[in-house]
């Protein structure tokens, strides 16, 4: 049963991927990315993992995907030519993206670490629910968790930099970029 | 005053009046400078009678005196004080050097009045003379080395004393640079002996040496072989001579001091003050024998042919040096001495005469534009006649008995020096020949315009113009002088030549076999060690000697006098019928043909090898070749950086990969 | 369920606290007041007091809040010139157009963000402290590269700095998981004790955690080949935030890699030195030779900072407190010396058409030999000559090297210091031995040259050449200072080393 | 399932995010397969936290969620700020600055 | 006294900064002579007995990484810290008699250059040494890139660089001396001394000894080394020039005795026939090369390689005669060297051309301008009875009993000498003047300048025992140290 979910999980999480490099328009890469998220979000669940499976779909999949399909119809479809201006960079990109897999499988299969061949040990109850990740939060990572929040200030503030309509960023016509 | 301190004023005196004219330049009015320095060197003369009459006053055995001033370059072992040897032999060339310089002084001070350097001349001429005095009063290696460079030095300032003209300057820089070819020979000469001796003191050396080799042992051998190096360029032996000749472009004086009578017998000094090293290595000794023969005979010939009246008296003059050389080399100490002595009176004589000459053809040398000067002349042709005299060894000259009594010892020696007293007299008779072609051609035949007009009293003026190119000279400032000066007008020529005149004849005497042994006795102190000089000849062969000197002379001064005053068609007609030989010596045996391929052009082509390929290839190659490696790395790198920024990512991949594999292959 | 506040010193926090409340200041301060001064000078009070913080705190050495940081000297060091280059950037901000433009309450809550980041980063001694304190530190930082919007150079360097940037976060990432897979804990200390607990020394799964980590951590400091982001981020990025990055992100990314590499993965040193002494060794090639023939000044100290970084790496891998000291001296030296350099850069690029050009200092030596001087020392230092603190932070680092065995990187040292003379003379060159240039005309083309940012920024914020040249004049002094007497700095510098000696 | 199903398809992920992040030249979807690379850490933390029975673990997912979302916003804040200088969309005209 | 000594020049090149552009020079001189009057007490206080160090200054520097400030002379150096002195303000007297650009700036950096270089012949600690044989570049990069002739800027940037390349692998070396010959757990130090008795083992030294020859060779130049000599001597002021040839080419030479040799005897040994080659090399490359050029500074260029070959011949005869040889013709060289670009200042400012084509006929008018640079030019052929002679005498004789062959073929370059140094001062001085050529009298300043420097090649020519005498202790000790 839980092969069965993975395979499943595993077929969506790697579906999705594949679809988001090989899709044309950035709008539909983002909805196979969505798939991508929700497939991903099954596993977790199979790794015990609710809350950050809960946080997957509501904060990930839900609202930043949301931010990206906005962008995505703003900036309207982007034409991507087919036509490869680096050279070697058709050939080296997959080879070297393998390269990566294979030794990183190498390093997971051929480690001698024996938890890597189990299914994990038993785990207490609460594992990976949101009172005990909580706990973590506010005990061990305390700091971890204000410098996430002053980073998502500082995002945000950056976001308002970037992207905010100010007076002085008028856009000079015709000019060269 | 002891005989040293006389030597150390031999030695301060000259270089007293060189400085006193140098930093006077501009002060002395008219010929000052010019009677300062003869009175210096005049001075210097009084000075070594001193020293002679001190040494003469100490007993025989004890006239080998040593006196220093401080130590000059001692330490790690090397010990070099600046310390002279006062002996019998340098005693003896001391006298000679300043008596001579001192009347060749006093011909300057006339001959080169009326040049623009007078003050400079004679500040060259009073160093010269202090730096051969050095050279002859040295204690040890070093200083003789000093001495032997300043000589040179001397010289190169003194042939390249008229600098604007080129031919000068060149003529100067090869004399030098021959020099010190010799110099270096006489350094790595002292560096052995220092090697072996660990001394460069004379008389610690000399004593060491008879101990320390057994004869003609391999170090003693290149010992003396290094010296003869320094002692042939100096001397002008073959085949370091070349530059003998092209020295006549130095002003007449210059000639008769240095080029004559004094530097260019330091080769021969040399040979008898190593004396000791020498016979120790009688190969040595024999080779340089044989190569002061070879130079009687080759200048002897060449002196036959060539028609610039300064350059026959300079090729006569290694030819005589080569009787020295032949006769030091094989024993005959006091005969070469005495040679020495007597050839610095009538060469110098020679010279001063030419000078004379010269000067009425204003400044022009070639014989063969000359003739008469007889009347117009007659002071300066009677002393030219003497010069020649003795220098052919007429009998009762000088040259005559000197001559002989080396040819007289070589002869009396056996073995193969017989050799030495055939051609040395076949030599003599050469020497006897073109000593008076010079006569007959300049004081008889036809009188020259020149001497036509010397006849009606007025001195010849000519454009001035290179006596050797006959390019313009510059007469912006007037050298080699718009005035010539004749012994006829000029009082103190007239005197200088008078007095050599006189020792040419008479100075003979002072040596003459059976009769009085002066020098020989005299020289006894330094050469008292020899196994070589052992007293004279029998009295018997050294008359038949003599004779046997008189007749070649006597018959080589017919066979001039035959062809130059008789039939005077005859010698060009000899000159065509025999062309071959005559090209041949005209051009000196293609010496300098032979110097300029062998060592001149390889030299060169060296330089310029180095420049080319050296320098450029592989020492700028260097450098390029690194900037270029560094600079394609450079090229790479940026190229890499194309802006493109998936292809930064996929370096960054790319290097990961590399990474990971190195660690993969570290944990397996 | 009980919930166990975690013991917290807020003495030793007070730095962060400091500079978290200053962000929260300025970014209010900045919708407050639109005057020029007020914000800047705020930023700069806020840094002045945390500086002041910190070092009231110097030689305290514990673990703050539950492990997740730890403070002591090489923090603080790290801290310090994280500092010190941010109120730099301040003060070579004034009349910047990057800050009017992106608005200079958020400009400076921007930079301030970062100097947080980085003082959490030079602390961490978690792995997710670590992560977060690493993109806290970076965030800001891309947005502050696209900060001058009107250039489009300045996006495109924020683009490509955010793209490269979260690929190395990606990878640094997967390495973290790995490590922390592989040793069962994100503490850095638990770490090196879970390495030995489960049998993973030298297994691939933690070699290769660490090469992941490795290649994020490289990216940050410009190791190459990570570093082809550098010289293009140099250029394009506001000459400030260029100064900010090229002196604070290093300082800070070394902080952490040292931490992360001597503490956590020390057990592992002996299979990670090699692989970092390449990457050192290709570091100072590919940086020395890229610098050659750049006419761009902040291109040319972008790869000069990859040469820079390759020699600092040095002190790193040979894993001794010695060279962990001449890593920490190098660093502060380093910082001088390239604030001094670009404070001139700023000055002249708004004074002269050239922009960052290099013809933007020709004849500087004659016209403005007390800007000049700045500038000719901070060469003279990066180029490593004597009596600057650059040959004496040198003569540190090999002195690690050959000490640990490592001659040969010592070696490479010295001739990649042979090769950047070629450029950094050539700036001496320019300064002093070749005249200026009168008109704004290419040379090349005789074209006008367009108006670069300088010509707009005269009139939106005035030069600011004295207080930015006094800056640069304190610098190039103390590089000089800390080359003649370098004492105190070694000093300083070694106590950071002694606060890691017990992990070694 | 043993846990290095889980960790093969995460590596497999990673790859898959470098092979987009490597070809693709829109920034957006550069963006999206960054974000690719970090779930794929994310599933390897997760994974680890499973096998190890560590909640760390998913802490730090939460955080890289976290790192995540500000990317996503600087990112497309970027984006859209080039979209207004009307700069073309494509990494690859990004070449003004090189060498 | 030492302090005084390092510290004066750069004092006195701060202040002149602060002065008038018209006084900066003379201010800078004043220093520069108060250096030298610092320096003949020295030399008279000089115990010559005694083969140690004297004046000593040792403090702590950095004790951090081991370096002391330690200073010092003995008869190695005191006659090269002499001459620095010594020239230093003819130099800057010569320059400051003429208008130059920037004069501030110009005095500061030949100040600091002079305060670098005493630096390095008195440091007594190895990387203090290092420190200052790296910083005298740096002036000299400014003064020759600032102030020279066509090409500066490639041929200053050359020059750095080269002599760069050696001395930072020199840097690699020291350190590593430093540290190889620490014992585990012992204090690191640099002190010379001390290292000395520490010595490294026989497969240490031989790469050591590499690393610092290459500095010195390069320094010298050595011959194949000297790529950067031709550009740089071209470019240069001929002031700085003087200098650059007469003073620093002599550091890579002192470097030898006191480093090389002391601290990797066994190296030296094992490298002393490799060094003679390239010493022999130097020699004959120089000097043929050298009457092959027709530009002067390049015949005073190359001249100097085989001047700085017969230096290091004598050293490396490694003995003590080869070695006091050595020391001596350091000084010999340095005092006919400078004097000699001087003249070709003032030739070139009366014929506008430094090639030797283009010149001539100047003794015509300027008998005492000829009259010096006559002096100077039989010192620098090493004419018998001038200083230059003795000290090459003893080199000669050094290498004559180390290794005869050797010495048959370096005394070929002493013929060449006579040639290249006496056509120099014929194609100069003599023949006729070419056209444009002006022949005037030297000025009395300039003579002021330049008679003291003849004065002393005079005064040393009679008297070179002053300083064997004073050099033979320690120069013999240094020699003597091999094993």
């Amino acid at each position: 049963m839980e092969a069965v979910a993975f395979f499943i999980g595993a077929l969506g999480a790697m579906g999705g991927a594949v679809a988001v490099i090989a899709l044309r328009n950035p709008f539909y890469s983002v909805l196979a990315l969505i798939v991508h998220l929700f497939s991903l979000a099954g596993l977790f669940l199979l790794l015990h993992a609710e809350f950050v499976a809960a946080a997957q779909i509501v904060v990930y999949a839900g609202a930043v995907m949301v931010l990206y399909v906005f962008v995505a119809a703003y900036v309207g479809n982007i034409e991507e030519p087919m036509w490869e201006p680096i050279a070697g960079q058709r050939l080296l990109a997959p080879l070297m993206a393998s390269a990566l897999f294979v030794e990183l499988t190498i390093a997971i299969t051929g480690s001698s670490l024996k938890a890597l061949g189990t299914n994990g040990p038993t785990i207490p109850f609460g594992f990976g629910q949101p009172a005990s990740i909580g706990r973590f939060f506010l005990e061990r990572f305390l700091i971890v968790f204000e410098a996430a929040s002053i980073l998502l200030l500082v995002a945000a503030v950056g976001a308002v930099v970037l992207a905010g309509r100010r007076r002085t960023t008028a856009v000079p016509s015709g000019e060269p970029t | 005053m002891s005989a040293t301190t006389y030597a150390w004023l031999v030695l301060a005196l000259p270089l007293a009046g060189s400085l006193t004219i140098a930093f006077g330049y501009r002060l002395w009015p008219g010929r000052a400078a010019g009677w300062i320095g003869t009175a210096a060197i005049g001075l210097a003369f009084l000075a070594s009678i001193g020293a002679l009459t001190q040494l003469l006053g100490e007993p025989s055995e004890h006239r080998q005196l040593t006196s220093s001033l401080w130590d000059y370059a001692s330490a790690a072992g090397v010990n070099v004080k600046l310390g002279i040897l006062v002996d019998p032999l340098s005693v003896f060339m001391i006298l000679v050097v300043t008596g001579v310089s001192t009347l060749i002084h006093l011909y300057s001070v006339s001959y080169v009045e009326s040049d623009r350097g007078y003050a400079r001349f004679f500040s060259y001429l009073n160093f010269f003379v202090f730096s051969m005095l050095l050279l002859l009063l040295a204690g040890n290696f070093v200083l003789l080395i000093v001495g032997w460079a300043f000589v040179g030095f001397a010289s190169y300032a003194l042939i390249s004393f008229w600098y604007r003209r080129e031919t000068a300057t060149k003529a100067g820089m090869k004399a030098f640079v021959i020099n010190v070819v010799g110099d270096v020979g006489l350094v790595l000469a002292a560096f052995f002996v220092f090697r072996e001796l660990h001394a460069f003191d004379y008389l610690t050396v000399f004593q060491g040496a008879a101990g320390h080799f057994h004869t003609n042992q391999g170090v003693v051998v290149a010992i003396c072989l290094l010296l003869l190096v320094g002692a042939f360029a100096k001397s002008a032996q073959l085949p370091l001579h070349t530059w003998l000749p092209d020295a006549m472009e130095g002003p007449t004086p210059v000639s008769a001091l240095i080029h004559a009578a004094t530097m260019v017998t330091a080769g021969v000094y040399l040979i008898a003050r190593m004396h000791p090293l020498f016979e120790l290595a009688p190969t040595a000794a024999d080779i340089a024998a044989f190569i002061g023969l070879a130079t009687v005979i080759v200048a002897a010939s060449i002196a036959l042919v060539v028609t610039d009246l300064k350059r026959i008296i300079a090729y006569s003059t290694m030819s005589q040096i080569g009787y020295m050389v032949v006769g030091v080399s094989i024993g005959a100490y006091t005969a070469g001495m005495f040679h020495l002595m007597t050839h610095a009176f009538f060469k110098a004589l020679l010279f001063m005469a030419a000078g004379s000459v010269i000067a009425a053809m204003a400044s022009r040398q070639d014989i063969d534009r000359m003739g008469g000067f007889r009347r117009s002349l007659p002071y300066t042709s009677l002393l030219l006649i003497v010069g020649a005299l003795a220098l052919s060894g007429f009998p009762g000259t000088s040259g005559f008995f000197s001559k002989d009594e080396i040819l007289v010892f070589a002869a009396e020696r056996g073995g193969f020096y017989w050799i030495f007293a055939i051609a040395g007299y076949a030599a003599a008779a050469m020497t006897a020949f073109y000593s008076f072609r010079i006569v007959f051609r300049v004081c008889y035949g036809e009188p020259c315009p020149e001497a036509e007009a010397l006849r009606e009293g007025h001195m010849a003026h000519a454009e001035p113009e290179n006596p050797v190119t006959g390019e313009p000279e510059d007469t912006d400032v007037g050298f080699p002088g718009p005035e010539h000066h004749v012994a006829e007008q000029a009082r103190s020529m007239a005197i200088a030549m008078g007095c050599l005149g006189l020792a040419a004849l008479v100075g003979g005497f002072v040596q003459i076999p059976g009769v009085s042994d002066a020098i020989g006795h005299f020289l006894e102190g330094t050469f008292a060690n020899s196994k070589l000089a052992t007293g004279n000849p029998p009295t018997g062969d050294a008359y038949l000697g003599l004779l046997a000197g008189a007749v070649v002379s006597v018959l080589g001064i017919g066979l001039a006098y035959l062809l130059y005053v008789v039939r005077p068609g005859l010698a060009p007609a000899l000159r065509t019928r025999l062309s071959g030989v005559h090209r041949f010596l005209v051009n000196r045996w293609y010496f300098d043909e032979l110097i300029d391929a062998v060592v001149v052009r390889p030299t060169l082509w060296l330089g310029r090898f180095f420049d080319d390929v050296i320098e450029r290839r592989v020492v700028q190659g260097l450098v390029e070749g690194t900037v270029g490696v560094v600079r394609g790395t450079s090229t790479a790198v940026r190229f890499a950086q194309s802006g493109f920024v998936r292809a930064y990512a996929l370096l960054l991949i790319t290097g990961f990969a590399g990474l990971g594999l190195y660690f993969l292959i570290v944990s397996s | 369920m009980n919930f166990h506040a975690p013991h917290i010193d807020y003495a030793a926090l007070s730095p962060v606290l400091a500079l978290t409340v200053g962000i929260c200041i300025v970014l209010l301060g900045g919708l407050v007041r639109r005057d020029r001064v007020v914000v800047p000078l705020l930023t700069l009070l806020t840094l002045g007091i945390t500086a002041g913080l910190c070092i009231w705190q110097f030689g305290e050495r514990k673990d703050l809040v539950t492990g997740a940081l730890r403070l002591d000297e090489l923090a603080i060091a790290i801290a310090l010139i994280a500092l010190t280059a941010a109120a730099f950037t301040v003060v070579l901000s004034l009349g910047e157009p990057a800050a009017e433009q992106s608005g200079r309450g958020e400009y400076h809550a921007l930079l301030l963000g970062s100097v947080l980041g980085m003082v959490l980063l030079a602390q961490a001694q978690n792995l997710v402290s670590f992560f977060v304190a690493l993109e806290l530190l970076s965030i800001p930082l891309y947005v502050l590269c696209g900060s001058n919007l009107r250039r489009a150079p300045s996006l495109e360097s924020g683009l490509k700095y955010l793209i490269v940037g979260s690929l190395g976060s990606a990878t640094l990432l997967y390495g973290l998981a790995l490590i922390y897979g592989g040793s069962g804990s994100t503490d850095f200390n638990a770490i090196a004790a879970g390495i030995g607990k489960a049998g993973v020394l030298g297994d691939p799964l933690i070699l290769i955690g660490i090469a992941l980590a490795a290649t994020g951590l490289a990216f940050k400091i410009s190791i190459a080949p990570f570093h082809q982001w550098t010289p293009d981020v140099y250029e394009g990025a506001p000459t400030p935030i260029t100064a900010f990055m090229a002196v604070a992100t290093k300082a800070a990314a070394f902080a952490v890699f040292i931490r992360f590499f001597e503490v956590a993965l020390g057990p592992e040193s002996g299979d990670w030195d090699v692989a970092l002494a390449v990457l050192a060794a290709i570091s100072i090639v590919v940086g020395n030779v890229g610098a050659l023939g750049q006419s761009s000044l902040k291109r040319l100290l972008g790869y000069s900072g990859v040469a820079q970084a390759g020699y600092m790496l040095v002190g790193l891998l040979v894993a001794t407190k010695l060279g962990i000291d001449a890593l920490v001296f190098y660093l502060l030296g380093y910082t001088v010396m390239n604030l001094a350099a670009f404070a001139v850069i700023v000055i002249r690029e708004r004074e002269t058409p050239f922009g960052d050009d290099i013809h933007a200092i020709e004849g500087l030596g004659r016209e403005r030999p007390l800007l000049a001087w700045p500038l000719t020392i901070s060469m003279l230092g990066l180029a490593g000559l004597p009596g600057t603190v650059g040959f004496i932070g040198k003569l540190y680092l090999i002195e690690a090297a050959v000490k640990d065995s490592f001659t040969w990187l010592g070696v490479a040292i010295v001739i990649g210091t042979m090769v950047s003379l070629a450029y950094y003379l050539r700036v001496i060159a320019a300064v002093w031995m070749t005249p200026g240039r009168e008109s704004a005309r290419d040379p090349a083309t005789g074209a006008e040259l367009p108006a670069m940012a300088g010509g707009e920024t005269i009139e939106a914020g005035g030069v600011h050449a004295v207080p930015i040249g006094l800056l640069a004049g304190l610098a190039a002094a103390a590089t000089i200072t800390f080359g003649v007497i370098p004492q105190p700095l070694i000093d300083f510098a070694s106590n950071a080393g002694q606060a890691l000696a017990a992990f070694l | 399932m043993n846990m290095d199903w889980y960790l093969v398809l995460s590596a497999l992920l990673f790859a898959t995010g470098a092979v987009g992040v490597l070809i693709r030249r829109s920034p957006v979807v550069i963006l999206l397969c960054l974000e690719l690379m970090l779930n794929a850490g994310n599933l390897a933390l997760i994974t680890f936290s499973r096998m190890l029975g560590d909640q760390q673990g998913q802490i730090f997912a939460i955080v890289v969620m976290v790192v995540a979302a500000c990317e996503v916003v600087v990112g497309l804040g970027l984006i859209v700020a080039m979209y207004r200088r009307r700069i073309p969309l494509n990494v690859d005209d990004l070449r003004q600055l090189r060498g | 006294m030492l302090n005084l000594l390092l510290s004066l020049p750069l004092a006195a090149g701060v202040v002149a900064c602060a002065m008038p552009r018209r006084a900066a020079g003379w201010v800078a001189s004043a220093g520069s002579l108060g250096v030298l009057g610092l320096a003949i007490a020295l030399v008279a206080g000089f115990d010559a007995s005694a083969d140690g160090l004297q004046h000593s200054v040792d403090v702590s520097w950095i004790p951090g990484l081991g370096v002391r400030y330690a200073l010092g002379v003995d008869g190695l150096s005191l006659f090269l810290v002499a001459l620095t002195a010594l020239v230093w303000p003819a130099a800057m007297i010569f320059s400051a008699l003429r208008e130059i650009e920037r004069p501030r700036l110009y005095f500061l950096m030949l100040a600091l250059a002079e305060s670098a270089t005493l630096g390095a012949f008195l440091a007594q600690d190895l990387l203090l040494f290092v420190l200052f044989f790296d910083l005298m570049l740096v002036p000299f990069y400014f003064l020759i890139g600032a102030w020279g002739g066509a090409n500066r800027v490639p041929a200053t940037t050359k020059m750095i660089v080269y002599t760069l390349v050696g001395s930072l692998l020199m840097l690699v070396a020291a350190i590593a001396t430093a540290i190889l010959a620490t014992p585990a757990g012992g204090q690191l130090t640099f002190s010379i001394a001390a290292l000395q008795s520490h010595l490294l083992s026989t497969g240490s030294q031989y790469w050591l000894f590499c690393f610092f020859a290459a500095a010195f060779l390069v320094k010298m130049p050595a011959f194949l080394l000297h790529g950067w000599m031709a550009d740089a001597y071209r470019a240069a002021p001929l002031p700085v020039l003087a200098l650059l040839s007469g003073v620093l080419s002599k550091v890579g030479a002192y470097g030898f005795l006191r480093v090389a040799l002391p601290l990797f005897p066994q190296a030296t040994t094992h490298f002393q026939e490799l060094i003679l080659v390239v010493a022999l090399a130097s020699i004959l490359y120089g000097s043929a090369m050298a009457f092959t050029q027709t530009n002067v500074r390049l015949i005073a260029g190359y001249s100097s390689i085989a001047q700085l070959g017969f230096i290091t011949a004598g050293i490396f005869s490694l003995r003590p005669d080869g070695a006091n040889g050595a020391v001596l013709q350091m000084v010999n060289h340095g005092l006919v060297v400078v004097p000699v670009f001087l003249i070709i200042a003032v030739l070139y400012e009366r014929a506008g051309s430094e090639d030797l084509g283009r010149l001539g006929g100047m003794a015509m008018r300027a008998p005492v301008l000829a009259a010096l640079f006559l002096v100077v030019t039989l010192a620098t052929l090493a004419m018998p009875g001038s200083a230059n002679f003795v000290g090459e005498l003893y080199i000669l004789i050094g290498l004559f009993q180390a290794k005869i062959v050797y010495a048959f073929v370096a005394s070929i370059g002493v013929a060449l000498a006579a040639f290249y140094a006496l056509r120099l001062y014929q194609r100069t001085m003599h023949n006729r003047a070419p056209e444009g050529v002006e022949s005037r009298e030297i000025g009395w300043r300039d003579g002021l300048v330049l008679a003291p420097l003849v004065a002393c090649i005079v005064a040393l020519a009679l008297y070179p025992q002053f300083i064997l005498h004073r050099i033979d202790p320690s120069t013999s000790a240094k020699v003597a140290l091999r094993r």
